[in-house]
């Protein structure tokens, strides 16, 4: 009668088969060896008009970002810098990921709007602003595997557990666990913090 | 309003009143008078005087509300369980307004039959209950550099702490037929974002929820109302919100919030991805500098948070000299796995100036590291993942500042 | 509002639908558009949809609804903590507004120090913190003489469960000093009614809270903030709100609240004072009159709330049959003293009518009582301590009844 | 470090003494044996007239209760009854308990209004209007504990342990728990819910 949980039975029989233009409809993610894109095709130039028309006012015309908003383009090899600037060109592994976010989630407040087309255009014009394809470039769902992200290689999976917790899994210190202390840093010098 | 003393003002330590307190002399008229009725209220609101006890957002954190986060008033809670109405909020598009009525959640992909439930169908399942903990990966994110924000609200806020109840996320897959060939699935809500997340079948057949009640009510819109993803002790971006459909697939879908987000990148520019689990952590959150020592020496309750994704609680140490040396900390109750526990650390105050801080430990040995230790191992360009141990400076006036030691 | 189904109206049970649902196939407006920013509920409440999960009152039930209670909507809420929001209320006076600055305890009586404490004073002494159920002595009183109310809000809904933040009673005591004579103490409120009642030493000394946080946050104002009395597992009368003053005395005061009423008058005459623990109780609270099942034949989730005063619910049993023949229930948890333990059945429902019951057993070997055999002992005019098996009676088309059986 | 509560300590010395008059001031509960009670007296005339004043509105000019607002008054012998009627004179076993809740609750809405002098007289007015003093009857400190309260034998501690406990603590019956089910009360019939 105590236990974590119900036992696991057979099939309820809930719910009701999804329908093909139900699933065609929601599933809309495309992984990174292309599966899940669309028939279609844009071109550089074409995006350029697009990006300008739906995303400049808060990515900036060259991708380059407005304000607080995110830059796209730009960063290449500041990734071991100081401050690292992480964009489409200089950060993203897969171009899956961009043709996917830009097809669910942009533009901010106007999701879901764009067509294909115009998709496969303003992916290209992202490419294009971080230098990645020419002027000329057109991208579709045929060439699409093969342009190369530059941080492609630049992701390791999660090591924490054997390179952290060789560690930190460890006796605690409880008496004379160093010298003297010294502050280094007061965040109200830095004096960031919001008003109440 | 009537009153001799405010905060403190009284004096305590067995000083002797001066005078009778007219506030206990003179009949006051709340106890003359009526108070509400009971028709008054039929859903409440903490009282006015409570006020400062809210949510609060960092403007120049995002570019706008929208997509953006706010803060759980930690420095003035207690116990362990958040309260809906002030557990912060992390949306990518915004809090959305969708009808149970229109609720739908498909299930497909590597699956025998795909499926399309309603939200009464949920309900209809097998439920379970469980108080877990859900943290963004990104508190205290801002400190990675440094000090920045003073105030535990703002430093570690990004956390709630609530008893859900859902339907087992593995009872849903079964109900599909999960193929041979599924690994991950793939989860997404029914907000503008759709805020997709790829996550371990493994996972996915082991804890997770799907939950549609916290603290036995309703989810609360801004917490993805009326049906949300629960991932014990894995980072919150995970806990999809407006769930809207979980596909079964043979990979990672490498989506934006698991590249571009999500990802912690090292010294070397190599950058770690599937970092899930919220590693164990702890914060004093009283005293605080936004919740300082108004009584002057004697005796001081220092209180506080830990937590860890990969088990329970086993014990929290606490130092009041910068982590020279330091005392075990009474746990409120034993430790429950990827929930928060609330730590005291009753002392007698002299007074003097405290750097204090907080350890947790967890049941699998793992001891909450420094944040230059931290450091050592990721570098300085992190944001998300911080947990090392936090100092607070104590003054000998009681008010405390977020600092960082030698 | 979109929407081809509205509840439960979308075919369950694996049958197709005849065409594509446009909630699924057109772009909703929600995953378009922008949701509500973080700055926009710095305190939330719950979304509209939910407006009647709420407190309600019976107005024939007291003379005004000042000194008079409410209920939870317990057939709308699952898990086993009470959001505040809708945790029901009784006052004697109205529901106080008392601020935190002009707030006092005395201690007096036979102690050795007499003392007054501000409120910041409580926040300095050790902290504990607690689950536990609070039921008012009058739940179900309603239903002694037969079934009454048509609803387990109505029935049963005077009681929450919240997590408690607060001192032992017993360390403020000792603050005070117990003389050898004290046997007893008389503690009281701020409000006009003051409400005071008299508990015996041993228990003050167990396992009594002062508590000033539920849930995590500050008490609310309907709750007795800023500090009520917490007495685990017995009835809610004792639980003093806006706790004024403790007195140690050589024996009870027999004020109006433990005489007139909260005693007990049994067939004879005689009546049954100092009746301060509350029975193991439990009561299914979807399906219920106000739940009913909308769904049709098939799966279907049978819930309910146990508790006892005598320690933690160790087994639940649930009946569909009016009592002829039980089945062990699956508790979401283990039960915990004094605390409320959810509990299910998950059933294949036949669609046919059902009479709906449910058993607890505690950690004592109490089981239960059916009504009847609470009266046989008690007589017809009790109006407390009536933890007698509820039945419901599920129709044929899922609309249930409170009914009582042979 | 797991436990359920801190140590039991010495005094921490927090608050403060309780000054007399403060103690005086809250301290105003009346003890079944007459503790508490003030020096005073008062007589059924003017209790008579202070009741009117007071509390007639809702207890009725002769303590009879007006609608739903509390009867003071009557119900002798009907504890015993389908329906007891319970009031000062047929319930209550201690008069220090009227004397105590009119003074610290009462008039409902103004309470703490009354001088001691006039809780003396009201209580004399109630026990008057239970037909258990004389109209020329006068309460005071000194004769207080002389009234005989009708019920005073009439309350037994809690027997549930002892009369109880043996009944309930059993083996659960879960199979051919009785013959038949009969429906033998509906609440839809009696109809009272509250609208919702
Ligand atoms: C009104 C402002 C706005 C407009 C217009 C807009 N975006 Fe964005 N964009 C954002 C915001 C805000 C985010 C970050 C959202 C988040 O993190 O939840 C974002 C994120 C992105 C990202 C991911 C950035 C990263 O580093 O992860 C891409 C790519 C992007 N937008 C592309 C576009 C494209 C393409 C368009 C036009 C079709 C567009 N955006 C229009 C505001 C805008
Ligand atoms: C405005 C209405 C009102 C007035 C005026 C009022 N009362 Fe009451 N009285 C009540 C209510 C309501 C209660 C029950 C309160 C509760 O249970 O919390 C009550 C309860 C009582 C009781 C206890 C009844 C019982 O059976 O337990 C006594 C005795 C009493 N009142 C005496 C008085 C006296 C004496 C006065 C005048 C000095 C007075 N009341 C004026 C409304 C009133
Ligand atoms: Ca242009
Ligand atoms: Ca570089
Ligand atoms: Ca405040
Ligand atoms: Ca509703
Ligand atoms: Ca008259
Ligand atoms: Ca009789
Ligand atoms: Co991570
Ligand atoms: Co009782």
């Amino acid at each position: 009668t105590l236990g974590a949980g119900p036992a696991l039975a057979e099939r309820l029989g809930l719910g009701r088969p999804a329908l093909p233009e139900e699933i065609a409809a929601w599933d809309v993610k495309v992984m990174p060896d292309g599966r899940g894109l669309p028939v279609g095709s844009g071109t550089v130039a074409d995006g350029e008009d697009l990006f300008s028309f739906h995303c400049a006012v808060c990515h900036g015309e060259f991708a380059e970002g407005v304000d607080n908003w995110p830059q796209l383009a730009g960063g290449e090899g500041t990734l071991d810098d100081a401050d690292p600037v992480k964009t489409v060109g200089s950060y993203w592994p897969y171009l899956s990921t961009v043709w996917d976010y830009v097809n669910r989630s942009m533009p901010f407040g106007g999701a879901q709007v764009l067509e294909p087309d115009e998709v496969y255009a303003i992916v290209a014009y992202i490419l294009y602003s971080n230098f990645l394809v020419d002027d000329d470039f057109e991208l579709s769902n045929e060439n699409f595997i093969e342009v190369q992200m530059p941080n492609v290689d630049g992701f390791i999976p999660d090591d924490r557990d054997e390179v952290e917790l060789p560690l930190f899994v460890r006796e605690p210190c409880m008496t004379d666990c160093k010298e003297g202390v010294e502050i280094t840093m007061r965040a109200t010098v830095l004096n960031v913090t919001p008003d109440m | 309003k009537a009153g001799l003393a405010t905060g403190g003002a009284l004096a305590a330590g067995g000083a002797a009143a001066q005078e009778p307190d007219p506030l206990i002399t003179e009949v006051q008229h709340w106890a003359q008078g009526f108070g509400e009725g009971v028709d008054a209220t039929p859903y409440g609101l903490p009282i006015d005087y409570e006020s400062d006890v809210v949510r609060r957002n960092v403007e120049w954190l995002t570019a706008d509300v929208i997509s953006s986060i706010n803060f759980t008033p930690i420095h003035a809670l207690d116990g362990t369980i958040t309260p809906q109405g002030c557990a912060f909020e992390r949306h990518h598009s915004g809090a959305i307004d969708l009808p149970k009525e229109d609720y739908r959640l498909m299930i497909n992909g590597l699956v025998d039959t795909p499926l399309v439930f309603t939200y009464w169908d949920l309900e209809r399942f097998p439920r379970e209950n469980h108080v877990y903990f859900c943290e963004c990966a990104a508190n205290t994110g801002m400190e990675w550099a440094g000090a920045q924000l003073n105030g535990a609200q703002f430093t570690h806020g990004m956390i709630h702490n609530m008893e859900y109840t859902g339907v087992p996320l593995r009872t849903l897959l079964n109900e599909a037929g999960i193929r041979t060939e599924g690994k991950w699935i793939f989860v997404e809500g029914a907000d503008a974002s759709s805020n997709g997340r790829s996550i371990p079948l493994d996972k996915a057949l082991d804890d997770c929820l799907v939950a549609f009640k916290a603290n036995g009510e309703a989810l609360r819109k801004e917490h993805g109302y009326p049906v949300r993803l629960v991932v014990p002790g894995w980072e919150g971006n995970l806990w999809v919100k407006w769930l809207r459909r979980i596909e079964v697939t043979d990979g990672p879908v490498e989506s934006r919030e698991e590249t571009s987000k999500y990802t912690d990148t090292l010294a070397n520019g190599i950058s770690r991805k599937w970092t899930w689990v919220m590693d164990a952590k702890s914060v004093v959150t009283s005293p605080s500098p936004q919740s300082p020592i108004t009584h002057g020496p004697g005796p001081l309750v220092i209180t506080g948070l830990a937590w860890s994704g990969r088990g329970a609680i086993q014990r929290v140490d606490v130092s009041i000299d910068g982590g020279k040396t330091w005392q075990v900390a009474r746990l409120a109750q034993p430790g429950q796995p990827m929930a928060l526990t609330r730590f005291y650390l009753d002392i007698e105050w002299d007074g003097s100036e405290m750097l204090l801080q907080s350890r947790a430990m967890d049941s699998s040995g793992y001891v909450q590291p420094t944040k230059n230790e931290l450091r050592d191992v990721r570098g300085l360009n992190s944001i998300y993942h911080n947990n090392g141990i936090q100092t607070w400076w104590v003054k000998a006036n009681g008010e405390a500042e977020n600092v960082e030691v030698s």
